[in-house]
């Protein structure tokens, strides 16, 4: 009995059924390129205003800067997003161990688990401004938005919170989370999008 | 239009949401009265003009916002926190 | 390839190395790259493009632009068939095919040109005073005939097979308008490394400069052309959009623009849209759209072989077409002469030059005689004569003596207006400008300045000058700064001399204002006569302006008719207001991607494929697509389908999906006081590990929410909100700690997407999830009672929560795992509860189970009932303040007989009940003085095997047992029923403690 | 001077020469029985029954601009009596009777058109909720049909029944209702009350309302101090700023909402179309421009014009629902100010202040309403009591709790 429930108990990926990788839209080189990013985990950190003690809290559990403003600071493993006033997005590359670390963070923040709420993804390739700009209200240009830059807002409708990592060869790369019920949709509106410039998807 | 967001930025107006009239204050407590309450909740100044107004920054950061905006040219002249606005008066 | 008989054999910026095949009315015809629809069938002789919309005559090319009254056509075919194009903005394609409209059986012979028999009769307004007897005619034979006639072309039949996108930019500068004035804009702003975007509607950088023959700095214009595109294309933060038109000015710096992407072509190439919506967001704007040439008015002025002296000139030296070979200038201003000169160049007869004016100067006698023109001094074209086509024209002198001179091209010049109208979308007046007898901006939106043409500075050196004067302080003012200017580029000599005509008197033929919808000057002067004076309701009462060209050539000429008639100068009586779109805007790149199933999102809960999998048929709730029902094989109905998930459930256990309640997190140590204020009932004194269920108001006293609130810690509280409410609740809990009591320590936020959720309900519940907990949990009766709420583990450590909560009525729970896991969740209690035949059930068998219960939701909590109305009076608190408590006691919502909830079985148990009937006294007449409430849900019951309903009655309570008549007109239903109780099942309640 | 096509024809021989004012070009008198404040539907309406019904016509009507350049001008032109309220069906439909009769009785053609309105439903419950207001119109004697959906595809083919993202499962039909020629209601009643004597100033802004021991006595105007027995408001999305001259503070707030036409098409829809899923309505005029409405922008404005997020939202919804329609072009687009009540219903009230009446919060449907409106306006001027069919319509309703929210979502004006 057991060892049929731990078989049973597998969790699901956000872009299960909506996302097979592989290449979208004309042939040639990918203008665009989506990675799929499964298994992080997220949560959201809310402190009483003008509370001090989870900035100091964050730089010694995962050596990174609580930003104050609308920034994302990074590391390999984590990072932390900037979601609201007095409120912030922690996230680690990887589930295990998520657990625990909140539970840590629990003494300095109202914790709230949100592994499982997003879908994410990451974007990347020389066209992806084209393509983000058809569903983002913000400006994307570097001089308005640049690396460790954050924002709430909403594509195509659908609410997302996404920001702007270290650019790689091929120019910028967004990381966009995605209320988990609407990745479909989401995707819907981003495959159709980036089909022009070619896309190509690669799956976590 | 756009809404300066103190947290957010400048955003398309497409991301909040409106209440209205950011004057009328809720009569508090126990000890309130139909009359103002029936004040609070119905009756608007409803200026041509200049308006402070309660918005809320539904697809960003959550905030409501005061905004003073003038309802005949929608110009803004200023947006400021609503919770700030309330922590201000009573100090 | 056929002959094209009045190409030009050189020049035009057409390229007559791509020939071009297409056709028109079926005919087939060639033309060149670079060409527009107009200049190609223009170049193969065709005059006769429309017919006008009241009196079907004939109609040719007024225009070579956006401002184009007669060209209309329907482009394309089947499916993508776009009526009313105009044929001198379309960019030539390979295959283009375009049919003209308004027209039957044909253009050239249009039965309805008949009208102009009644023509007498079809004055403006004429409906008005008319079709009145007898009154049922007018739907049945007056309003058909008349819709029938009217319209312009046909609109496709079936769905649009393109895609359209929409997009949002940003910019420090925006351009409108790459005349110029816009080009020396965009590369003044643009050196000083501003964003730039610079937009034309044209598919070619130039405005006028592409159709006139100027020189600056001593060289073709081309050549400036050409370094300064040159340059644009160089600067990195420069943006070049042409095909684009800027159709909308909004507030804040926001402007509407389309482009369009793949309207030169016949299908547009896979996955690439048909045209972009795009939304700019600029910080500065310079509206550079140069102006449009105004026609005059006079008798026969409509006939197809009159055109407008720029537009000669465009389709001459552009398009490298003769529009006429025998030609009449009639001029009033200097505008016209360049139009002799460049006839002339290009090989036409210039026949004569009719100018308005009585002073000519010596150099324009000098060359109507060097041209051999015949040259009339303040005189007037006074008819116009031809069939279909322009043979000759009646020119009267300022002697009053006639002239017939036989041409076949009439050019009209009446100077030029600014292309002004985005600096009135935001309530701007133009105002009148007497040197140039046009109007021109008036105040302007914040952040727009206007440069060259469109702001009345109609020379070439000011457009320049403008141009780069304005581009500089335009990035300066966004913080850049300024680029070294280089010096304004030096014209060549131009005049511009002027003394508009408003309109000729004559006897012979109707004179048009409108060309489009055929309004006349007459019809200006009965609108007059009959006290429609204000230029609204000129425009109104005769349609002037109202057409698909919004006017661009016929408002001012309507304003001075009026102007003159009521004895006022035009600057009294100011322009009709100038509305977006600037040109008209399909409707597909408005909407971009949102249609179809892409409308909206769509939110599918974390169970969804696990529902899928069971067959289950959605229905959308709110954003949401939930199970409505699980239909298996050999199931007659749905009835049937519910009926075995709910007595299965009943009898056993069934599985429901819930998550997509709302859910938020609420922690801090004013939790419960925030708690105590924004629900009607108490909750300090709520234990942890314990649920409640509590009923939100609006401030107003009526319901908004409900839902099961679980204490998770002293500070910590999990909230549920019915699915169609989480957003709105949500954002009434910010309001609530925000707005009213920032001073509350507290902290929210929705968790309702990191938790799948199940209801797991019936007798066998527990032992089902006995098998799905993890063993170290005890969820005895006696540890895990009625309304326990815990934090536990599933399968081997998952963490999860759990509720001893009933919508059902049942024994029952809900289980919440990460919703990662909520597929697991559902096979793994389906694995579980298979020895006890474990049954999903959808939204329906719930809904059947809580009307057994009694339970409202959102169909009796629809925001007109009060917690009083719902039988929930008495949780309201007295000894605590509330949101709503106030209002809820208004005299009215306090009324004994209010409608309240109740319960209905039909008296004959066979008879099924309906939604939406209302409740009338036996024996009483089915009218609304004997109203007195309806029925809001209706169920069949299996269990009780006879249908039920919950609705509202007056003073329902006191009236259980007593009979009434739910009679539901619409569908021809009358059904005696029996008020009850709402709770239809287990009245007592036990079997929830079970 | 009575319009036929007789006279049309004889005129028609004799160049229209003979055509006289539709209305005089009045210039205000010193002192009126009863003045009106507002050249709309509403207030001409109320002139022309208070002279034809009440023998009243020492009226005088005043405009700031020209008549109709207010919402009367510039809506969707839908008219219809498909109400659940009881306080509101009867009044309504009363308005329905008195379109059914109007050309006749104004002499002037308003083309009203009983094209039938059609509301779209998209799922069960929204059935329900439809099926329960058409059961009220039935009970109120108003016609209503509720259609499945193989009836609603006969009727229009062409709509998206297969990929919507909102199935259409059904519609409710009023086949009485329909549209009517927005501009020529507010000439038809301007001229049909300078007939009777009744004085209608335009270019004349009311600038304030004399009060004297709590009675109205006249108002200050541009023009000049006028004096009247009765002062009467309809001046629509201005009635807070007009009120406010009399000392009173209104549940209202001032609305911008948008309107947008098509260019002309050959007959495309017969009847009125509603989409319950979004806030979007389709009609075709006599012209042949389809005319589209939508939600307001949501915030409070005087500027008669809105922004695009509207503009894009109703035509996702137009492509949605109809998606033959992606060639067709927008022509125009433009914004009216409408006084939006707290409940979404109408005030048809005494003033406190003696002498003063109020005619306000029309919202989105103050169109429809204007001949009983004006009917009703009229009858409670004259009579110092509010006609039956108007009886709800109490500004004491919101201290009251006797509600008219036919929608149910409160007091939140950008909901309504
Ligand atoms: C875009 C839009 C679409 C609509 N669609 C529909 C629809 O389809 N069906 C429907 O039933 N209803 C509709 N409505 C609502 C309807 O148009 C209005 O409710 C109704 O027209 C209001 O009454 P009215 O005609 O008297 O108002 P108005 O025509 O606005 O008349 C008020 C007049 O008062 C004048 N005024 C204001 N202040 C003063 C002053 N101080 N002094 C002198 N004069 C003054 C104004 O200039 C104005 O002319 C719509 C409204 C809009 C804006
Ligand atoms: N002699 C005269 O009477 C006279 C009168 C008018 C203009 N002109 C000549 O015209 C030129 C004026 O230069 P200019 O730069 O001011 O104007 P322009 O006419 O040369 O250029 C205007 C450009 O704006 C574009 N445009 C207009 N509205 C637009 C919109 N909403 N969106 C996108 N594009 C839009 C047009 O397609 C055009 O290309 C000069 O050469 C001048 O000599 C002469
Ligand atoms: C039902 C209806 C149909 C309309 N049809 C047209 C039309 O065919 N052409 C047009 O230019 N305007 C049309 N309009 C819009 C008016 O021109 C005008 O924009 C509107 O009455 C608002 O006035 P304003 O723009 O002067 O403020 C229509 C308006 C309405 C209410
Ligand atoms: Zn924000």
């Amino acid at each position: 009995m057991a060892e049929q429930a731990k078989s049973i108990w597998r969790p699901r990926s956000a872009w299960a059924g909506i996302v097979e990788a592989g290449q979208i839209g004309v042939d040639g080189k990918p203008g665009v390129t989506a990675l799929t990013l499964d298994d992080m985990g997220f949560a959201t950190l809310i402190v009483p205003p003008g509370s001090p003690d989870l900035a100091s809290a964050t730089k010694r559990m995962i050596g990174l800067d609580l930003p104050k403003k609308a920034f994302v600071s990074l590391s390999s493993t984590h990072g932390v997003a900037w979601a609201g006033a007095n409120h912030w997005l922690l996230f680690a590359r990887q589930q295990a161990g998520f657990v625990d670390l909140l539970q840590s963070f629990s003494d300095h923040a109202a914790v709230s688990d949100q592994s499982h709420a997003r879908a994410a993804l990451t974007v990347s390739g020389p066209r992806v401004r084209e393509v983000l700009a058809k569903g983002a209200m913000v400006d994307l240009h570097s001089s308005v938005f640049p690396v460790g830059a954050t924002a709430l807002t909403s594509f195509a409708h659908v609410h997302v919170q996404f920001w702007r990592t270290d650019d790689g060869p091929d120019g910028p790369i967004f990381e966009i989370l995605v209320p988990r019920s609407m990745a479909g949709s989401f995707w819907s509106w981003f495959a159709a999008s980036a089909a022009e410039f070619n896309c190509r998807i690669d799956r976590d | 239009m756009r809404i300066a967001c103190p947290h957010c930025g400048l955003r398309d107006v497409q991301e909040f949401v409106y209440l209205g009239d950011a004057a009328p204050q809720r009569p508090d407590g126990l000890a309130a009265t139909e009359a103002a309450m029936f004040e609070y909740v119905y009756l608007r100044d409803n200026p041509r003009g200049l308006l402070e107004e309660l918005w809320y920054h539904g697809v960003g950061c959550r905030a409501w916002l005061v905004v003073r905006r003038d309802t005949l040219t929608h110009a803004i002249e200023y947006v400021g926190l609503a919770k700030s606005r309330k922590a201000g008066a009573a100090a | 390839m056929r002959k094209q008989l009045h190409r030009l054999n050189s020049g035009g910026l057409i390229d007559r190395t791509q020939a071009l095949c297409f056709r028109f009315d079926g005919k087939n015809y060639d033309g060149f790259a670079g060409d527009t629809l107009a200049s190609a069938l223009l170049a193969n002789g065709v005059r006769l493009f429309g017919r006008s919309f009241k009196y079907h005559r004939p109609r040719g090319l007024l225009s070579a632009g956006p401002e184009e009254p007669n060209a209309l056509v329907e482009l394309r075919t089947g499916a993508r068939r776009e009526p009313n194009t105009r044929a001198t903005v379309v960019e030539l394609f390979q295959n283009l095919e375009a049919t003209s409209q308004n027209r039957w059986p044909s253009l050239g012979f249009d039965v309805l040109s008949l009208n102009r028999l009644a023509a007498p009769a079809l004055v403006a307004g004429f409906y008005y005073k008319t079709f009145m007897w007898p009154a049922r005619f007018w739907e049945k034979l007056y309003e058909p005939l008349i819709r029938r006639a009217a319209g312009l072309g046909r609109a496709a039949a079936v769905e649009d097979p393109d895609h359209y996108d929409k997009a949002f930019v940003f910019c420090d500068v925006l351009v409108i308008g790459a005349g110029p004035a816009g080009l020396s804009a965009a590369v003044a702003a643009g050196r000083s490394g501003a964003r730039v975007i610079i937009c034309d509607e044209d598919f070619r950088l130039g405005g006028r400069l592409l159709a006139e023959r100027r020189q600056i700095d001593g060289r073709p214009a081309a050549d400036w052309l050409a370094a300064i595109l040159a340059e644009l294309a160089s600067l990195s933060e420069v943006r070049i959009m042409p095909r684009t038109s800027v159709f909308g000015l909004y507030d804040h710096g926001i402007y509407g623009a389309v482009e369009r992407v793949n309207d030169h072509v016949a299908v547009p190439p896979a996955h690439q849209p048909r045209q972009r919506g795009w939304r700019i967001y600029a910080k500065r704007a310079i509206l550079a759209a140069g102006a449009l040439e105004r026609p005059i008015v006079f008798p026969g002025n409509d006939r197809p072989g009159v055109m407008l002296s720029g537009a000669v000139r465009a389709y001459v030296n552009r398009f490298g077409v003769l529009p006429g070979r025998e030609a009449v200038v009639f001029t009033a201003g200097d505008g016209g002469w360049a139009t002799v000169r460049d006839l002339t160049e290009a090989g036409a007869h210039v026949a004569a030059i009719v100018d308005a004016r009585s002073e000519i100067n010596p150099e324009s006698k000098t060359m109507a005689l060097r041209v051999g023109a015949r040259l009339f001094a303040g005189s007037v074209v006074e008819a116009t004569h031809g069939g279909q086509a322009l043979r000759s024209v009646t020119v009267r002198d300022a002697s009053g003596k006639r002239a017939r001179l036989a041409c076949d091209l009439l050019a009209v010049s009446n100077g030029w207006n600014p292309t002004l109208h985005l600096t009135s979308h935001q309530n701007g007046k133009p105002v009148w400008e007497e040197t140039i007898q046009s109007f021109v901006p008036g105040r302007l939106p914040p952040g727009l300045a206007v440069a060259g043409s469109a702001a009345g500075r109609f020379t070439l050196a000011e457009a320049l000058r403008d141009g780069a004067r304005l581009g500089r302080e335009a990035a300066v003012e966004v913080g850049f700064a300024a680029a070294a200017a280089d010096p304004v580029p030096a014209t060549d000599a131009e005049t511009d001399g002027l003394a508009p005509v408003w309109r000729v008197r004559g006897n012979r033929g109707k004179a048009f204002v409108d060309l489009q919808n055929d309004v006349t000057d007459k019809d200006v002067e009965l609108a007059a006569r009959e006290g429609f004076r204000s230029i609204e309701h000129l425009k109104r009462y005769t349609t002037l302006g109202m057409a698909t060209d919004q006017g661009k050539t016929s408002n001012l000429a309507g304003l001075a008719i009026m102007a003159e008639q009521v004895g006022k100068a035009i600057c009294e009586t100011g322009t009709t207001t100038f509305r977006p779109p600037y040109t008209p805007v399909a409707i597909g790149a408005l909407a971009g991607h949102h249609r179809g199933k892409d409308f909206r999102p769509v939110r599918l809960a974390p169970t969804h494929d696990w529902s899928r999998e069971q067959g289950a048929v959605f229905v959308e709730t709110g954003q949401w697509l939930r199970a409505q029902y699980y239909p298996k094989p050999g199931e007659q109905d749905w009835l049937a389908t519910i009926n075995r998930e709910v007595l299965a459930t009943r009898s056993g256990v069934g599985l429901c999906d819930v998550s997509t309640l709302g859910k938020i997190d609420i922690q801090g140590s004013d939790a419960a006081e925030f708690l105590e204020r924004v629900y009607i009932n108490g909750w300090k004194t709520l234990p942890i590990g314990k649920a409640r269920y509590g009923v939100m108001l609006r401030e107003d006293g009526f319901v908004m929410d409900d839902g099961t609130t679980s204490r998770l810690g002293e500070n910590h509280f999990l909230m549920t909100t019915t699915t169609i409410n989480a957003a709105k609740v949500m954002q009434h809990l910010e309001f609530c700690h925000q707005v009213l009591w920032p001073e509350l320590d507290l902290r929210m936020v929705s968790v309702s997407e990191q938790w799948a959720q199940a209801a797991v309900a019936g007798p066998r519940s527990r032992e089902v999830l006995r098998r799905v907990v993890d063993a170290k949990h005890d969820i005895s009766n006696e540890a895990f009672p009625y309304l326990a709420a815990g934090e536990i583990t599933v399968g081997g450590g998952i963490p999860a929560r759990l509720f001893r909560i009933s919508f059902s009525g049942e024994l029952a729970y809900e289980l919440a795992v990460p919703a990662g896991y909520g597929d697991a969740m559902m096979h793994a209690l389906m694995a579980a509860g298979e020895p006890y035949g474990i049954t999903p059930y959808g939204l329906d068998g719930l809904n059947v189970m809580r009307i057994e219960k009694g339970h409202a939701i959102g169909t009796e909590s629809n925001g007109q009932t009060t917690a009083r109305d719902l039988g929930l009076g008495r949780m309201m608190s007295s000894k605590k303040d509330f949101i709503g408590r106030l209002m809820a006691k208004r005299e009215a919502l306090v009324q004994a007989d209010r409608p309240s909830l109740v319960g209905f079985r039909p008296v004959d148990t066979n008879n099924r009940l309906w939604a939406g009937a209302h409740f009338i006294g036996i024996g009483r007449a089915a009218k609304t003085e004997n109203d007195e409430g309806y029925m809001t849900s209706v169920a069949y019951s299996p269990n009780l095997k006879h249908w039920i309903g919950l609705g509202f009655l007056k003073n329902g309570p006191t009236r259980i047992g007593e009979r009434i008549q739910a009679v539901d007109p619409v569908r021809n239903g009358e059904v005696e029923v029996e008020v009850c109780s709402p709770i239809f099942f287990d009245p007592e309640g036990t079997r929830l403690h079970g | 001077m009575r319009y036929s096509g007789f006279t049309l024809i004889s005129q028609a021989l004799r160049g229209h020469t003979g055509w006289r004012p539709a209305w005089r070009e009045a210039s205000p008198k010193s002192t009126y029985d009863v003045l009106i404040i507002g050249g709309g539907g509403h207030g001409l309406a109320t002139a022309h029954y208070l002279a034809s019904r009440h023998g009243i016509n020492n009226v005088a009507v005043i405009e700031k601009g020209y008549i109709g350049s207010g919402n009367v001008g510039r809506n969707t032109t839908i008219i219809r009596s498909n109400y659940l309220l009881p306080g509101n069906t009867p009044f309504y439909e009363l308005s329905m009777k008195l379109w059914e009769g109007l050309e006749q009785e104004l002499n002037y053609n308003a083309m009203v058109s009983q094209r039938g309105v059609l509301n779209l439903f998209h799922s069960d419950s929204q059935g329900d909720a439809f099926a329960r207001r058409a059961n009220a119109m039935r009970l109120a004697g108003v016609d209503a049909e509720l259609m499945n959906l193989e009836q609603v595809r006969t009727m229009l083919p062409f709509l998206d029944y297969k990929t919507g993202r909102f199935p259409i499962r059904g519609g409710l039909l009023q086949r009485r209702g329909g549209t009517a020629r927005h501009d020529a209601v507010a000439w038809g009643y301007a001229r049909a009350a300078d007939s009777r004597g009744v004085d209608i100033v335009q270019n004349c802004e009311v600038t304030g309302i004399a009060v004297t021991d709590g009675r109205v006595t006249g108002v200050e105007t541009t023009r000049g101090q006028i004096k009247a027995k009765k002062v009467a408001l309809a001046v629509a999305g201005n009635s807070s700023r007009t009120a406010a001259m009399a000392g009173m503070r209104l549940p209202i707030e001032s609305h911008v909402l948008q309107a947008f036409v098509s260019e002309g098409l050959k007959p495309l829809i017969d009847c009125v179309l509603t989409f319950g899923a979004g806030h979007f309505y389709v009609s075709q005029s006599d012209k042949g421009g389809l005319v589209f409405g939508g939600n307001i922008d949501g915030y409070n404005s005087y500027a008669q014009r809105g922004n695009l997020p509207i503009i894009e939202d109703v035509m996702e919804a137009a492509m949605a629902l109809w998606p033959a329609l992606g060639r067709v072009r927008l022509l125009r687009h433009w914004g009216g100010i409408m006084d939006m009540s707290m409940d979404g219903s109408p005030i048809i009230d005494h003033a406190p202040v003696q002498g003063l009446y109020v005619n306000a919060g029309w919202c989105y449907g103050g169109f429809k309403a204007t001949p009983a409106s004006g009917f009703c306006f009229a009858h409670l001027i004259a009579k110092d009591e509010p006609h039956p069919v108007a009886a709800a319509y109490r500004l004491d309703r919101f201290a009251t709790g006797r509600l008219l929210d036919e929608r149910g979502v409160g007091a939140h004006p950008s909901l309504q």
